[in-house]
C-alpha cells in the first residue's frame, strides 16, 4: 500500500514538537492543577469503596425537564465507582505527564484544558443515570475526542483521523440516542437504573430487536468493535497522553461500559450472546494480527487495545457469573498495563527520538526507568505471576471453559489473543532495551519524574494488585461484577488456584507467544503482503463509504439542484398538478353540474381572451404578445364590469396597461425572443394538468353555498358607521385597511427593490459599455 | 354561478404555466402575467359575483340596492391586483437587469450562482 | 374683438369639423363596405401656414379626421407636415387645396 | 396597538431610512427598531401567557374586521424575528457598503421585517398573504440590492419559484373564501370543521399547502433556497435563513392547526412524505456541496424538513418540538451564517478548498465556531440537541420509528458536512499564497458582537431547555387546541 | 419621442388629468375611484407626460423624487393608523373631526378624516411608487447613446 | 341567450344589441390583424381600434343595463389605451436603433 | 313622446356606430397597407364611438352621463389622431411596406431620416411585391431584411 497525502496516518509520524515560547511561570503552575484536581478525586473516589463493596449505590438527581421526565441523574455502583478510580486515577497521572510532555509548548494549555474537559465527560458517562445524562456525556467524549485526535491540525492525517472519529463515534451516538428514546419510552422511564430493573421484560418486548441493534451500534463504534475498529490506529495521530487516556483507558472503554451497564435489560439472550462473541472474538483476532503487523510501537499497542475491546466484548457476550468476572479483571488489567505502555513510548520517542520498534535497541541502560516501567507492564500484559495480568489470564480461561453455548470457540480466541499479547509483550518491553547494543535516532536518557511517574505507578499498581488478589477481587471485581450481572456476586480472586485447565493454557500461552516473538519479522512481512495483495482494509472502506455518499450526495443532488430554472419550474408546477389531483381524487363533497347561460358579451368577452391567449403561447411577435396580454387583461376587465366589479375594473384597466407599457419599455432592451425549440409536450401536459385542476377545484367551490354574512355586514355599515357608499372602497380603506396598508407597502417596497436592480445595472453596464457618456 | 368562466381560469392558468416554465424569461413574464390574471378571475369566480349593479349605496340610501355584486372579493381582488403588478414590475426590472448583467435573456444560460459541475467558474464572480 | 367672436369662431369650428369627421367616416365605410378598392394613396408634403404648437397641433389632428387624410409627421423645421391621402389622384395641389380650404384657415382663425 | 407595534414599528423604520439621507441614522434607526421589537415580543409573549390576546384593526369586529391575535407562538417568533434583525442588521453596518445603504438596504430590511411580523401575528388568512408579499416583495429587493452575477442568478431563480408559491397562496385564499364565506382563520376553523373531504376544501388546503411548502422550502418546491442564499451579504442571508423559511413553516403550523384538521390522513401523509423527503434531500444536498453557505443553505433545507415532521405528526410532543426547533434553529442558523461571513472575510473565499489557517489566526474564532455548529448537529447539551431528542420521541411515541430514524441518519450526514466545513475553514493550512493567509487581527466589533449575541443566545436557550420547552409546550396546547384563540377571536366586541 | 402634436397635447392632457386623479380620490368613498384609482389614473398620466416630454423633464417637474412620494404615502397611511389608535383605541379606526351625525343619521360638515389621509397615502404611494418604476425601467432600457440621439434630434 | 344582457326595453334595447353585434364582429376582425400582423405596425393600429371597440362594448353595456357608473371604466379605458399607442408607438420607432445596441451588449458578453 | 322619440333617435345612432365600428375593423382587414388602415381605425373608429356615447347621452340625459358622455368624445377626438400620428410617423421613419400603388411626393424627403430610407411594396394580396423596383426614397444602397416582425 502506497502512503499518500490525503490523510493516512505516516508510520512514524512525529507529534508535538513544535517549538514555541515556554510558558510563563503561573501558566506553567496552571498546567499541573488538573492533575491536582483529578488526583483528590481520586482519592475521594475510593472513600467510596467499602460502601460499595457492601453493595452499597449513591445517586445524585437534579430535575432538568420534568415535564419529560429528564433529569440530571448520577448513580454510583460498582461499575460506575472502577469507571471513575481509572478516569482519575490513570487521568490524575496523565495530565501530570501531559504538563511535562508539553511543557514549553504554547498548545500545552489547549490540550491539558481539553484532557481536562474530556476526563469531566467521562466521569459524568460512567456515572450518569438518566438517558439524557448519558448522551450528554457521552457526546461530550466524542466532541473532546474530536478536538483531541485533531490537536495536531496542520497534518492531513489528524484531520482525517480527528473527522473519522467524530463520524464513526457520531454515528454510534446517535444510534444509542434512539435506542435510548425507544427503551425510555417503553420502561416509561429515563432513569437508566430504572431501565435495567426491568430486566428480562426487555428482552421479551417488541422493541427489544432494534434497541439492542441500536445500543450495540453505540457500543461497537465507540469501543472500536469490527468492523468499526479501524478509527482506533487512526486517532494515534493525537498526542501520546491522549492516545494513553482516551483510547486505551477509558474512552474506548465507554463502549465496554456501556454493554456491561445494560446487560441486565439486554443480555442473556442468544443474539446477544452470538453477537457479542462472534463481533468481540473477530475484533479480537484482527486486532492481535495487525499488531504484528506494526513497526511503530504506538500503532502496534493501538492495534492490541482493538484486540482488548474485543476480548471484553467478547465475555460481556458469555453471560455466566465467570465471564463477568473475567470481563471485569481484564477491564482493570488492560487500563493499567495499556496506560503505562502508551506512556512509556512517548518517553521512548521524546528521548530516544522515535517510536519505530526497528530503530530502537539496547536502551535498557541509558533509560533504566523507562525501562522498568516498561518490563513491569509488560509482565503483566503477557499474564505473568503475580501479576494482575496473570490473575486476568487465569479467570479468562476459566471464564471461557464455563460459557454455556461455545466454550471451544471462545476459548480458542482467547488462547490466540493471550498468545499475542505475550508477543506484543516481549516486542514492546524486550526489543528496544535489551540483548543488544545501543541504538537510537538520539541520545536517550530517562525523562523528567513528571514523565516516568504515571508509567511506573500504573506499572507498579499491576503488580500490586496481583499481589493482593482476594482484596482485588472483593472490592474492585466483584462489585463491577455485579454491576454486569445485576446481581450480588460471590467469588473469591485467588492467585493461585492449583495446576488446573487454566494454567495448563496459560503455559501454552506464553509458548505460543514467544514463538509468535520469534517468527514476529516474516508474519509481519507476510501480513504487508496480504495487505499489498489488494485485501480491502476496514480504513479503505471507511474511505469508500465516504466517498460513495459524498457521490450519491452529489448525483442525487445534481439531477434536483441542477442550476436549471426550467427544471425547478417543471418541479414546482408538476407538484402543483400532484397536490390539485390528488386533492380532486382524495376527497368528494359537492360537484355541481355546469350550466351556461349568460349574454352573448360575456361569451364574445371570453372567446377574445382564449383567442389571445393561444396568439400568447403561439406567436412569435413578442409585439403581438404583448398585444394579446392587454387584450386578456382588458377583457378581464370588462368582465369585471359585466359583473357590477367597476372599482376592480378600472384597477384592472389601468395595471394591465401600465404592464403592457412596462413590457414595452423592458423589450426596447431585451433580446428577441429566439426560435423556440418546438412545442414542449410534457411541460404543456403539466400545465394542462394544472389548469384543468384549478378549474374541477374552482367549479367544486361553486358547488357549495357562500354564505354572505361578511359582505351583508359591510353593506350595511358602509354608509351609516363608515360614511361611504361605495363599499368596495370603504372596505379598501377602513374595513380591512390593514390588507391595504400592506398592499402599498409592497408597492413602495417592489419600486425600491427595482430602482436599485435597475439603477444598479446601469452602473454595471456603465463599467462595461464603451458607448457610455462621460459622467453618465 | 359561471362555470364558464373557471373553465376560462383553467386554460390561463395552463397556458401561463406553459409559458413560465419556458427557458426565455421574456416568455416567463408573459406567463406570469396570465397566470396572475387567471388567478384574480378565479377569486372573482369563487366569491360568486353575480351579473349585476356596483356595490354602490344610492346617496341617501343605508343599504346597497338589491343584487348589488358582493363587495367582498372585489375589494380582495383588488388589493390581489396591485400586490401582483408590484410583484411583476420587480420581476420584469429583474429579468431586464438579469439581461444587462449577462447579456442574455435564456435562463439556461444564466449559471452563476449554480455554475455547470464540470465548467468554467468565474473566481471573481462572488458579490 | 377677437376675443369676444373667438368662441363662435371655435363653434364654428367644431360644427366644420363634426361635419368633416362624418364625411370622413361615411367615405372610408363606402369605401371597405363595397367590393374592390378606389383608393389612390398619395404621400404629400403640405406648407404649414400655422405657426403656434396649438395651431400646428389642431390643424394636424383634424386632417386625420376629416375625409381622406391622415398627418404622419411635422417637420422638424415646423413648415410641413406630411401627409397620407387615400383619394390622392388629382394631384398633391388638390390634396393641400382641400385641406387648406377646409381646415386650417378655420383653425388659424380660431385659435391664432 | 401593542400588537400592530410589531408591523407598524418596522414599516415605520422603513420609511424613515428611506426618507433620511444620512446613513449613519439608518443604521441606529434600524437597530433601535429590532430592539424594540425584541422588547414588544416579549411583552406579547408575556401577555399571551395566560391566553391568547387580540386587537381588531380599525375597531371593527372579527369576522368582519381584520384581527391581530398574538399567542404564545407569535409571542415567540416575534421576539426572535427582532433578535434576528438586530444581529443581523449589526453585522450588516460593516458587511453592507454605503452605496447599497444608499440604494434602500435598511428601507428593505425593516419591511421585511414588518411583513414577518405581520405574518406571525395576523388572525386573516388573506391578512396573511400580504403580509407574505410584503415579506417576500422585501426580500427580492434585498437579494438583488448591489448585488454581482451570482446575485442575480440567484434572484432569477428565488423570484420565479416563490413568484409560483404566492400565487398558489392567493388561488387557494381566494377557493377559500368562496367555500366558507369568510376570511378570519379562526371563524375559518369553525365553518370548515368536518369539511376536510370537500374538493372545494381539499384542493384550497392543497394550494396553501403548496404556498407555504415553497415558502418553507420543502420538497419538492425548495430549489429556489440553496439557488439563492449563498449569493447575497451575509447578513442578508443570515436575515433569511432565520426568517424565510421559518415563515412558511409557521403558517403551516398556523393554517393547519387552526383552519384546516391536520390530523387528516391525506393532509399529515402528504406533510410527513413531503418533510421526510425534505429531510434525506437536504442533508444529502448539503453533503454534496463545496461552499460554505451552500452546505449551510441544504442544512435549513434539512431541518425545515424536521421542523414540518413537527406538525404533521401533531402530537402535543412533536408540536411542542417544532415551536422549539425554531427557538434553537433561527439563532443557531444565523450565528453559523454570520461566522461563515467572518469565516470568508479571513480567508477570503467561501469554496472549502480554498480557506484554512483560521485556528492559527485565533482559536477564539472557532470556539465560537463550534457553539453553534455543535448545536446544529445536536450535541447536547446545546439547542440542536433538544430541538432533535423532542422529535425523534415524539416520532417513536408515535410509532413513527423510521422517521425517527432519519431524523437521526441526518444527524449523522450533519456531523459529516459540517465537521468537513470546520476542518476546511480551521484545521486545514491556508491553501492560497502564504501573504494573504488569514491574520490573527480580530475582525471589528460590528462583526462579532452578533455572532457572539446569537452564540449567547444558544447557550441560554440550551442551558434554559427545561423552561423553554415549558413555554414550547405551551405555545403546542394553544395550537393543538384552537378553542381559546377562536373564542377570544370571535367574542362579540371589536 | 420628440413629437411636437404628442408635446402639446401632453401638456394640455396632463395637468386636466391630474386634477381629475385627484377627484376621483376625493369622491373615490362614494363613488368609483378612491386611492388606487386616482392613482393610476395620475401615474398614467405622469407616464404620459413622460412619454411625450422625456424623462428628464418630467423628473423636473415633478422635483420630489418619485419613490419618495412613494414612501410619503405610505407614511400618510402609517399616520392614519397611529391617529385612529389614539383617537379611537383602535389601530385604523376612521376619525372624522369635521362631521358630526345628527340624530336621524344624518351627516354635516366635510368628510375629511383619518380614512381619507389613508386614501391619499395610498394615491401617493401608486403615483409614487408606479412612476419611480417606470422611470427606472426607462432609464435602464434606453441604452445612452439613445438619449444621445435624442439630444441631436431634440429641440421639444 | 341575448347579447348584453340588457334590463331595458322597446328600440333602444333592440339598437344596443345590434350595435353589440357589430362591435363583438368587429373586435373579433380586428384581433386577427392583431395577432396577425404582419407588421409591427398594423398590430398597433389594430391594438388601438381594438381598445377602442372595447370602450365601444363597455358604452354599450352600460346603456344596456342603465348603469352610468360603467362609464368610468370606458373613459379610463380610452385613457389608458391612448397611453399603450404611445408606448407601442415609440417601442416601433426606437427598435431598430436599440437592436444596434443589443448587438454591442452581445460583443461584450461574447456570445450571440 | 320626446322619450320615444329619443329612444328612437338613440337606437338609430347606436345601430349607425356599431356600423362604423364594424367597418372600421373591415377596413383594418381588408385595405392593403397600415397607413390605409389607419384611416379606417382612427375615422370610422372615433365616429362610431362617438355615435355610442351620444345615443348614451340622449337617453340617459342626467349629469353625469352628459359629462362623461363629452369627456369620452372631446378624450377620443384629441387621442385618436395623435395615436395614428405617432404610429404613422414611426412606420414611416422605419421604412414600413407601403401599398405599391402609393404615390409618394418629392416633397417627402424633408421627412426621411439622414440616411435615407427603403420602402418595401406590398401588392394587391398584401404580401410583398417579389421584384420590386422599389421607390427608394433616398441614397440607401444597403439591402436590408424585411422589417416585417416575424
Ligand atoms: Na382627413
Ligand atoms: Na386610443
Amino acid at each position: 500500500m502506497t502512503q499518500t497525502d490525503t490523510g493516512t496516518m505516516p508510520a512514524a509520524a512525529k507529534e508535538g514538537e513544535t517549538a514555541g515560547s515556554p510558558q510563563p511561570g503561573i501558566g506553567r503552575a496552571l498546567l499541573f492543577a488538573p492533575s491536582l484536581v483529578a488526583a483528590l478525586a481520586f482519592v475521594w473516589f475510593l472513600t467510596f469503596l467499602p460502601a460499595i463493596g457492601r453493595g452499597e449505590v449513591f445517586t445524585l438527581v437534579y430535575p432538568w425537564i420534568p415535564a419529560l421526565g429528564i433529569e440530571f441523574a448520577f448513580l454510583l455502583d460498582g461499575l460506575g465507582l472502577i469507571f471513575a478510580l481509572l478516569v482519575t486515577g490513570i487521568g490524575a497521572l496523565i495530565f501530570l505527564y501531559a504538563a511535562g510532555y508539553f511543557l514549553g509548548d504554547p498548545r500545552a494549555g489547549r490540550i491539558i484544558t481539553l484532557l481536562f474537559l474530556f476526563a469531566i465527560a467521562m466521569l459524568g458517562l460512567v456515572l450518569a443515570d438518566d438517558v439524557v445524562t448519558l448522551f450528554l456525556f457521552w457526546e461530550g467524549t466524542t466532541v473532546t475526542s474530536f478536538l483531541l485526535v485533531g490537536f495536531d491540525y496542520q497534518k492531513a492525517y489528524a484531520r482525517r483521523a480527528a473527522l473519522q472519529a467524530l463520524l464513526v463515534t457520531g454515528m454510534g451516538g446517535l444510534a444509542l440516542l434512539g435506542g435510548l428514546i425507544l427503551l425510555g419510552d417503553f420502561a416509561g422511564s429515563y432513569r437508566l437504573s430504572e431501565m435495567i430493573a426491568m430486566g428480562p421484560a426487555v428482552s421479551e418486548a417488541a422493541i427489544y430487536g432494534p434497541v439492542l441493534a441500536l445500543f450495540l451500534l453505540g457500543a461497537f463504534t465507540k469501543s472500536a468493535q469490527f468492523p468499526f475498529h479501524f478509527w482506533l490506529p487512526g486517532a494515534m495521530a493525537a498526542p501520546t497522553p491522549v492516545s494513553a487516556y482516551l483510547h486505551s483507558a477509558t474512552m474506548v472503554k465507554a463502549g465496554v461500559y456501556l454493554l456491561m451497564r445494560m446487560n441486565p435489560a439486554l443480555g442473556g439472550t442468544e443474539v446477544w450472546f452470538w453477537v457479542l462473541t462472534i463481533f468481540g472474538a473477530t475484533t479480537m483476532l484482527i486486532g492481535s494480527i495487525w499488531a504484528l503487523r506494526q513497526t511503530d510501537l504506538k500503532q502496534m499497542l493501538a492495534h492490541t487495545t482493538v484486540m482488548g475491546l474485543g476480548t471484553l466484548v467478547m465475555f460481556i457476550g458469555g453471560g455466566t457469573e465467570k465471564a463477568a468476572i473475567g470481563a471485569a479483571l481484564f477491564l482493570v488489567v488492560h487500563a493499567l498495563y495499556k496506560a503505562a505502555l502508551f506512556l512509556m513510548v512517548g518517553c521512548l520517542d521524546k528521548k530516544a527520538g522515535t517510536r519505530e520498534v526497528d530503530d530502537l535497541a539496547g536502551l535498557g541502560r541509558a533509560m533504566p526507568i523507562t525501562a522498568w516501567a516498561a518490563a513491569l507492564a509488560a509482565f503483566s500484559m503477557a499474564g505473568m505471576i503475580p501479576f494482575v495480568g496473570f490473575l486476568g489470564k487465569e479467570v479468562m480461561y476459566e471464564a471461557s471453559f464455563s460459557v454455556i453455548t461455545e466454550p471451544v470457540l471462545v476459548a480458542g480466541a482467547a488462547y490466540v489473543a493471550n498468545a499475542m499479547m505475550v508477543a506484543v509483550a516481549l516486542i514492546v518491553a524486550v526489543g528496544p532495551f535489551h540483548f543488544s547494543a545501543p541504538r537510537s535516532p538520539k541520545p536517550a536518557m530517562d525523562p523528567s519524574w513528571t514523565l516516568w511517574l504515571g508509567p511506573v505507578l500504573l506499572a507498579g499498581l499491576g503488580l500490586v494488585l496481583g499481589v493482593i488478589a482476594p482484596l482485588t477481587g472483593d472490592a474492585v471485581v466483584n462489585p463491577v461484577a455485579a454491576s454486569i450481572l445485576g446481581r450480588p456476586v460471590d467469588y473469591h480472586l485467588k492467585l493461585w488456584h492449583g495446576v488446573n485447565a487454566a494454567l495448563i493454557m496459560s503455559i501454552l500461552t506464553f509458548v505460543l507467544g514467544f514463538l509468535f516473538w520469534r517468527t514476529a519479522r516474516p508474519i509481519r512481512a507476510g501480513l504487508a503482503g496480504a495487505q499489498a495483495s489488494g485485501l480491502i482494509s476496514a480504513d479503505e472502506l471507511y474511505d469508500r463509504v465516504l466517498e460513495g455518499v459524498r457521490a450519491t450526495a452529489k448525483a442525487v443532488t445534481g439531477r434536483l439542484q441542477n442550476g436549471v430554472l426550467t427544471s425547478y419550474m417543471r418541479a414546482t408546477f408538476a407538484a402543483l398538478a400532484i397536490v390539485l389531483w390528488g386533492a380532486i381524487a382524495l376527497s368528494g363533497g359537492p360537484r355541481p353540474t355546469p350550466s351556461f347561460d349568460l349574454p352573448l358579451i360575456s361569451y364574445a368577452t371570453m372567446a377574445i381572451m382564449l383567442i389571445a391567449t393561444a396568439a400568447v403561447i403561439i406567436t412569435r411577435s413578442r409585439l403581438a404578445a404583448i398585444a394579446s396580454l392587454g387584450a386578456i387583461g382588458t377583457s378581464i376587465s370588462i368582465i369585471f364590469v359585466l359583473y357590477g366589479a367597476i372599482d376592480v375594473a378600472l384597477t384592472q384597466l389601468m395595471i394591465e396597461i401600465l404592464v403592457v407599457v412596462f413590457l414595452a419599455i423592458a423589450l426596447l432592451r431585451l433580446p428577441r425572443t429566439p426560435e423556440r425549440k418546438g412545442f414542449r409536450v410534457g411541460d404543456a401536459g403539466i400545465a394542462a394538468a394544472v389548469g384543468l385542476g384549478v378549474t374541477v377545484v374552482l367549479i367544486s367551490v361553486l358547488g357549495t353555498p357562500l354564505d354572505l354574512t361578511l359582505t351583508e355586514f359591510f353593506e350595511e355599515n358602509s354608509a351609516p358607521v363608515a360614511f361611504g357608499r361605495n363599499v368596495v372602497n370603504v372596505i379598501l380603506v377602513d374595513f380591512r385597511a390593514l390588507d391595504t396598508l400592506g398592499e402599498i407597502a409592497v408597492i413602495v417596497i417592489a419600486a425600491i427593490g427595482a430602482v436599485a436592480a435597475l439603477k444598479a445595472g446601469r452602473q454595471a453596464a456603465a463599467k462595461t459599455t464603451t458607448t457610455m457618456e462621460p459622467g453618465e | 354561478m359561471e362555470p364558464s368562466l373557471a373553465i376560462v381560469v383553467g386554460i390561463l392558468v395552463g397556458g401561463g404555466a406553459y409559458l413560465m416554465m419556458s427557458a426565455n424569461l421574456i416568455r416567463f413574464l408573459f406567463g406570469l402575467t396570465l397566470v396572475s390574471n387567471a388567478v384574480n378571475l378565479a377569486i372573482f369566480t369563487a366569491g360568486r359575483m353575480t351579473y349585476g349593479a356596483p356595490s354602490l349605496v344610492p346617496p341617501g340610501g343605508k343599504t346597497v340596492a338589491e343584487g348589488a355584486a358582493n363587495a367582498l372579493p372585489q375589494a380582495l381582488i383588488l388589493t390581489a391586483i396591485v400586490i401582483g403588478f408590484g410583484l411583476l414590475a420587480f420581476t420584469l426590472s429583474l429579468v431586464l437587469r438579469a439581461y444587462v448583467t449577462f447579456g442574455t435573456a435564456n435562463s439556461a444560460e444564466i449559471r452563476e450562482a449554480e455554475p455547470m459541475p464540470e465548467g468554467r467558474r468565474d473566481d471573481s464572480g462572488k458579490g | 374683438m377677437k376675443l369676444l367672436i373667438r368662441p363662435f369662431l371655435i363653434l364654428w369650428l367644431t360644427v366644420v369639423f363634426l361635419t368633416e369627421l362624418l364625411k370622413s367616416a361615411w367615405k372610408v365605410f363606402i369605401e371597405v363596405m363595397t367590393p374592390g378598392l378606389s383608393a389612390t394613396p398619395r404621400m404629400v408634403a403640405m406648407p404649414l401656414d400655422a405657426k403656434t404648437d396649438g395651431g400646428i397641433t389642431t390643424t394636424a389632428n383634424m386632417i386625420t379626421l376629416t375625409p381622406g387624410t391622415l398627418t404622419v409627421d411635422v417637420s422638424d423645421d415646423r413648415q410641413y407636415l406630411l401627409i397620407h391621402a387615400m383619394w390622392g389622384a388629382e394631384g398633391t395641389e388638390a390634396v393641400n387645396a382641400d385641406m387648406k380650404h377646409n381646415l386650417e384657415r378655420v383653425v388659424m382663425r380660431a385659435l391664432e | 396597538m401593542l400588537l400592530a407595534a410589531p408591523i407598524l414599528l418596522p414599516l415605520a423604520t422603513a420609511i424613515l431610512c428611506f426618507l433620511l439621507r444620512r446613513y449613519r441614522f439608518h443604521r441606529i434607526l434600524s437597530q433601535l427598531s429590532a430592539l424594540a421589537l425584541i422588547v414588544l415580543g416579549i411583552v406579547i409573549l408575556l401577555e399571551a401567557i395566560e391566553g391568547p390576546v387580540t386587537a381588531q384593526m380599525g375597531g371593527w369586529a372579527a369576522p368582519f374586521g381584520i384581527t391581530l391575535a398574538g399567542d404564545v407562538l407569535s409571542g415567540i417568533m416575534v421576539t426572535i424575528t427582532g433578535l434576528a434583525a438586530f444581529t443581523a442588521l449589526t453585522y450588516a453596518t460593516v458587511e453592507v457598503d454605503t452605496a447599497t445603504e444608499q440604494l434602500g438596504f435598511h428601507a428593505l430590511a425593516q419591511s421585511m421585517v414588518g411583513g414577518v411580523c405581520g405574518a406571525f401575528l395576523t388572525g386573516d388568512l388573506f391578512n396573511l398573504y400580504v403580509w407574505f408579499e410584503v415579506m417576500l416583495i422585501s426580500s427580492f429587493g434585498l437579494l438583488v440590492i448591489g448585488g454581482g452575477r451570482a446575485q442575480i442568478d440567484g434572484a432569477v431563480k428565488y423570484v420565479a419559484l416563490n413568484l409560483v408559491g404566492t400565487l398558489a397562496f392567493l388561488s387557494g385564499v381566494g377557493l377559500l373564501y368562496g367555500t366558507a364565506g369568510t376570511l378570519n382563520m379562526a371563524d375559518l376553523g369553525v365553518k370548515l370543521a368536518g369539511r376536510m373531504d370537500e374538493t372545494a376544501v381539499l384542493g384550497a388546503a392543497g394550494l396553501l399547502m403548496f404556498a407555504f411548502a415553497a415558502k418553507a422550502a420543502l420538497f419538492p418546491v425548495f430549489f429556489w433556497l440553496p439557488a439563492s442564499y449563498h449569493t447575497p451579504a451575509f447578513a442578508t442571508s443570515a436575515l433569511f435563513s432565520a426568517l424565510l423559511t421559518k415563515v412558511g413553516v409557521y403558517a403551516l403550523l398556523r393554517v393547519f392547526t387552526l383552519v384546516f384538521e391536520v390530523d387528516n390522513p391525506v393532509v399529515s401523509g402528504a406533510l410527513i412524505g413531503a418533510a421526510a423527503i425534505t429531510i434525506a434531500l437536504g442533508a444529502l444536498g448539503a453533503a454534496a456541496q463545496d461552499d460554505i453557505r451552500r452546505v449551510f443553505s441544504f442544512h435549513i433545507v434539512s431541518q425545515i424538513g424536521v421542523m414540518t415532521l413537527g406538525l404533521a405528526l401533531a402530537t402535543p410532543l412533536a408540536l411542542a418540538g417544532a415551536v422549539f426547533y425554531f427557538l434553537h434553529h433561527i439563532p443557531a442558523m444565523m450565528g453559523m451564517f454570520l461566522l461563515g461571513g467572518i469565516v470568508a472575510r479571513e480567508a477570503g473565499s467561501e469554496r472549502l478548498d480554498r480557506i484554512g489557517g483560521l485556528w492559527s489566526a485565533g482559536p477564539w474564532l472557532g470556539v465560537l465556531f463550534l457553539i453553534p455548529m455543535l448545536s446544529l448537529i445536536g450535541i447536547p447539551p446545546l439547542s440542536g440537541f433538544w430541538a432533535k431528542f423532542f422529535m425523534i420521541r415524539a416520532s417513536f411515541e408515535d410509532g413513527a420509528f423510521l422517521l425517527g430514524g432519519l431524523i437521526l441518519v441526518a444527524s449523522l450526514l450533519t456531523f459529516l458536512y459540517l465537521g468537513r466545513v470546520f476542518v476546511a475553514a480551521f484545521w486545514q493550512p491556508y491553501p492560497g499564497p502564504a501573504e494573504e493567509a488569514p491574520a490573527a487581527t480580530a475582525p471589528p466589533l460590528q462583526l462579532l458582537l452578533p455572532v457572539m449575541v446569537l452564540a449567547g443566545v444558544t447557550l441560554a436557550i440550551s442551558f434554559q431547555a427545561g423552561t423553554l420547552f415549558d413555554l414550547a409546550a405551551l405555545s403546542a396546547t394553544q395550537l393543538g387546541d384552537s378553542a381559546p384563540y377562536v373564542s377570544q377571536v370571535l367574542r362579540q366586541q371589536p | 419621442m420628440n413629437s411636437l402634436i404628442l408635446n402639446t397635447a401632453a401638456r394640455l392632457m396632463v395637468p386636466v388629468l391630474v386634477i381629475f386623479s385627484l377627484l376621483v380620490l376625493w369622491r373615490g368613498h362614494n363613488d368609483p375611484g378612491g386611492g388606487f384609482i386616482g392613482g393610476l389614473l395620475a401615474a398614467t398620466s405622469l407616464a404620459l407626460y413622460e412619454k411625450a416630454a422625456g424623462l428628464e423633464r418630467t423628473e423636473r417637474m415633478l422635483r420630489i423624487p418619485p419613490l419618495a412620494i412613494s414612501a410619503v404615502g405610505l407614511a400618510c397611511a402609517l399616520a392614519s393608523a397611529v391617529w385612529g389608535a389614539i383617537a379611537k383605541g383602535y389601530v385604523l379606526a376612521g376619525v372624522w373631526p369635521l362631521l358630526t351625525v345628527g340624530p336621524g343619521g344624518e351627516k354635516e360638515g366635510l368628510p375629511v378624516g383619518s380614512i381619507l389621509l389613508f386614501d391619499l397615502g395610498v394615491f401617493l404611494v401608486v403615483v409614487g411608487g408606479v412612476s419611480a418604476m417606470l422611470f427606472a425601467l426607462e432609464e435602464a432600457a434606453v441604452p445612452a447613446h439613445q438619449d444621445e440621439q435624442d439630444d441631436i434630434e431634440g429641440k421639444d | 341567450m341575448s347579447t348584453l344582457g340588457a334590463t331595458l326595453s322597446g328600440p333602444l334595447a333592440w339598437g344596443a344589441a345590434i350595435a353589440g353585434l357589430f362591435v363583438i364582429a368587429g373586435i373579433f376582425v380586428t384581433l386577427y390583424r392583431v395577432i396577425v400582423g404582419p407588421t409591427l405596425a398594423d398590430r398597433v393600429v389594430g391594438l388601438d381600434l381594438l381598445s377602442m371597440l372595447l370602450t365601444a362594448l363597455l358604452v354599450l353595456f352600460a346603456l344596456a343595463v342603465e348603469v352610468s357608473a360603467y362609464l368610468d371604466a370606458a373613459l379610463a379605458l380610452s385613457l389608458v389605451s391612448f397611453l399603450a399607442t404611445v408606448a407601442f408607438a415609440r417601442y416601433l420607432e426606437r427598435r431598430q436603433d436599440v437592436e444596434a445596441g443589443r448587438q454591442e451588449i452581445r460583443r461584450e458578453h461574447g456570445d450571440a | 313622446m320626446l322619450e320615444g322619440v329619443l329612444d328612437i333617435l338613440g337606437a338609430v345612432l347606436l345601430v349607425a356606430g356599431g356600423a362604423f365600428c364594424f367597418s372600421a375593423a373591415v377596413g383594418l382587414y381588408r385595405l392593403p397597407d397600415v397607413f390605409m388602415r389607419m384611416h379606417a381605425s382612427t375615422k370610422a373608429g372615433t365616429l362610431g364611438l362617438m355615435f355610442i356615447v351620444i345615443a348614451f347621452a340622449l337617453t340617459q340625459p342626467a349629469l353625469d352621463v352628459v359629462i362623461k358622455a363629452i369627456l369620452v368624445s372631446v378624450f377620443m377626438i384629441i387621442t385618436a389622431p395623435i395615436g395614428s400620428h405617432l404610429v404613422g410617423r414611426a412606420a414611416f421613419r422605419t421604412g414600413q411596406p407601403m401599398w405599391h400603388r402609393t404615390i409618394l411626393d418629392e416633397e417627402t424627403r424633408r421627412f426621411q431620416p439622414p440616411g435615407g430610407l427603403e420602402i418595401v411594396h406590398l401588392g394587391d394580396d398584401g404580401e410583398p411585391l417579389p421584384d420590386d423596383p422599389g421607390r427608394i426614397l433616398a441614397a440607401s444602397s444597403s439591402a436590408g431584411e424585411a422589417p416585417a416582425d416575424r
